[in-house]
């Protein structure tokens, strides 16, 4: 059980105190990170930066879902792990960095494969969820969940030179499924193994994900409307904001008459492994 | 006949059916018609219609879907704003018009 | 003395596999990296995310200068040092996170102030500078040291909740005295210790400094006019890209006709000490 | 008179100075003179002026310059371009031109 407080002790605010100080954040913004719990699905490109700054930055409990293991030819772009923990679990190797940096941030790694049967209590049990997974089953599983769960989705994903960040049911805004109802054909999905990533590209967005995360508990920016940012590493104009679609009244998931009322089977529904490490490469 | 000047735009991995263009601009006529639809001003129906037959260079079901509209995982962007802000298919295509196609991403 | 390799070895094709396979560049691209020296000058809140990509990413030789030890106020934005390295030279803990990372890369910890007389040496011994520094009397005299030297210099800031990026000398651009001939008043300056900062926000501008690097060493958008990338984590738009000047020929400095031609004392050009910790506050 | 709607925004602290605002629409006169100079458009130097002599809050220093520039480490974007590309102090503005004052950042 994770318990709030009323004020930070002496310690975090001699650690947070570049924060603190901060117009328009303050002590009640580092209050608000203390007390607020974060779930971090996928520990890779995406969840290395993100899971290193949320940690850093004071929040109060910190999960981390990964199933896989540290490889090598991870570490290109998750520099949340290293050569020596090759083979270690990627949420307890995330979880061992974030506690190096910050023994205040408790952190819990759950090393396991997220699907139906077990989503939605462990998304219920944290109040902001971070998608930083890498394939289409997972991210479908993750809104349902989050629109089940009532919890704010920030998205993000990079692959190439590209990488897209978006929050998800928040404040008026769209669900996944409101942008995206029908899962993309199999063949036109790659993921970073198979497509390549410049390091960096998950990095940069990995990083801004955290930072909606901070903004969401911290209360800063409620007003603004929904917006995708489209990151194009290798164009001249690198970032680009889009203005997205409200909340879809007629939305399956999140509309005024849902028609699905718990999880499904996400590796059906999208015709593809979640776990599958070889699809088919667009084109 | 008259013509629209458009830019079109291609990120997320889509321009890999354009020959690897991220940026196109294209003339296109102002007004299209056919056997089921009498004379009207270009929308983005016909756009991705012409778009298709003039740019794809080959599978284009992987930029087409079943109903005239693009295939799923697309995201239409109509000078930087969510096409379904503007109307989506109806959207009448005007003049110096940026017209963004993004294939989402999955990776991470 | 940095050797170069005409191909890279099979744990290096392992280990950046997914970079390699990257459609625009390849084999040759992480050759070109690996061909590559670049120094960080500062291993603070941008210095931190820069060296563990640039490191992880594969460059082949690594400086990073600092003089400061970590201090635990320090560790809610710079993810590169931890809690029990408190007190240790932030070259020489940035040198060892990045070397457990990846053993390839030859890390050099520079662990000394930056100033006229020992600055150019340095520089001149690294093919791409990056200026992650915290003051502006060293970013003058970095842009000096790389205008006499003739390197790029890949400059980023940041404060509260705003970042800025340029690249200077590269490719007909302009340098930083180009843009900022006169040194602000010292009672505007401020610095990141006085004004405080969002934690990620450098984390955000830090990753962009290694993918600028990572894109002139492989020789990417070479063609891309002068930018300067404007972060602001507080907006709605996040992002915006600036076009830029191009180099003045009347510059003092990189100009047709320079009237600089070494070193000067950039703690009185600026009137504020580089390493002053309490300059007056931005009003 | 005639007047011209501008779009001012602030950034990098500039806004400190502003009351904390990051965007201010102003409308100001389309044409200025004074005792040196005749009657003419309004161009950056009357732009800055105007904005330190009706927005500034305090310590108008922190804005202004010597030269009817702004101070250094400012740097002046008109339309998203560094305004020493549009002929920084004598650039005419233009009705609807969005101006922008960034505070160069050093910190790190
Ligand atoms: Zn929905
Ligand atoms: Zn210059």
């Amino acid at each position: 059980p994770f318990e709030k407080v009323t004020k930070l002790t002496n310690p975090e605010i001699a650690r947070y105190g570049r924060q603190l100080i901060l117009p328009g954040f303050g002590i009640q913004g580092q209050l608000d990170l203390r007390n607020c719990s974060m779930l971090i699905v996928g520990a890779g490109g995406l969840g290395a930066p993100c899971a290193l700054y949320l940690g850093a930055a004071g929040v109060g409990r910190l999960g981390i879902v990964d199933h896989d293991t540290v490889d090598i030819s991870n570490l290109h772009r998750q520099v949340i792990h290293n050569e020596a923990r090759q083979g270690m679990s990627k949420a307890e190797s995330a979880a061992l960095s974030v506690r190096l940096i910050n023994p205040h941030c408790k952190v819990v790694a759950h090393d396991l494969v997220l699907d139906s049967s077990n989503a939605q209590p462990i998304i219920n049990s944290y109040d902001i969820i971070i998608d930083a997974t890498d394939n289409a089953a997972t991210r479908y599983l993750l809104n349902d969940a989050c629109i089940l769960g009532g919890k704010p989705l920030v998205s993000g994903s990079a692959l190439r030179f590209d990488g897209q960040l978006t929050i998800y049911n928040y404040r008026g805004g769209p669900c996944y499924r409101c942008l995206f109802p029908t899962p993309p054909p199999a063949e036109t999905v790659t993921n970073c193994s198979d497509g390549g990533v410049m390091g960096v590209v998950p990095g940069v967005i990995g990083c801004l994900q955290a930072l909606e995360a901070i903004k969401i508990a911290a209360k800063i920016n409620e007003s603004d409307v929904p917006t995708m940012t489209i990151f194009s590493a290798n164009a001249s104009t690198m970032f680009r904001t889009i203005k997205l679609r409200k909340r879809k009244p007629d939305c399956i998931m999140c509309g005024d008459a849902p028609t699905i009322t718990k999880l499904i089977d996400y590796v059906r529904f999208c015709g593809a492994s979640a776990t599958d490490k070889t699809p088919d490469l667009f084109l | 006949m008259a013509t629209l000047n458009i830019n079109l735009q291609f990120s997320g991995g889509m321009e890999l059916l354009f020959d690897n263009q991220k940026s196109i601009n294209v003339q296109i006529p102002s007004t299209f018609s056919d056997k089921a639809v009498e004379k009207h001003a270009t929308n983005m129906r016909d756009l991705i219609a012409w778009t298709a037959e003039n740019l794809v260079q080959e599978r284009p079901e992987l930029f087409l879907g079943n109903d005239g509209s693009v295939r799923s995982g697309i995201l239409v962007l109509v000078n930087d704003a969510d096409w379904e802000l503007e109307g989506e298919l109806e959207y009448e295509v005007q003049d110096g018009d940026e017209i963004v196609f993004i294939s989402t991403l999955h990776g991470g």
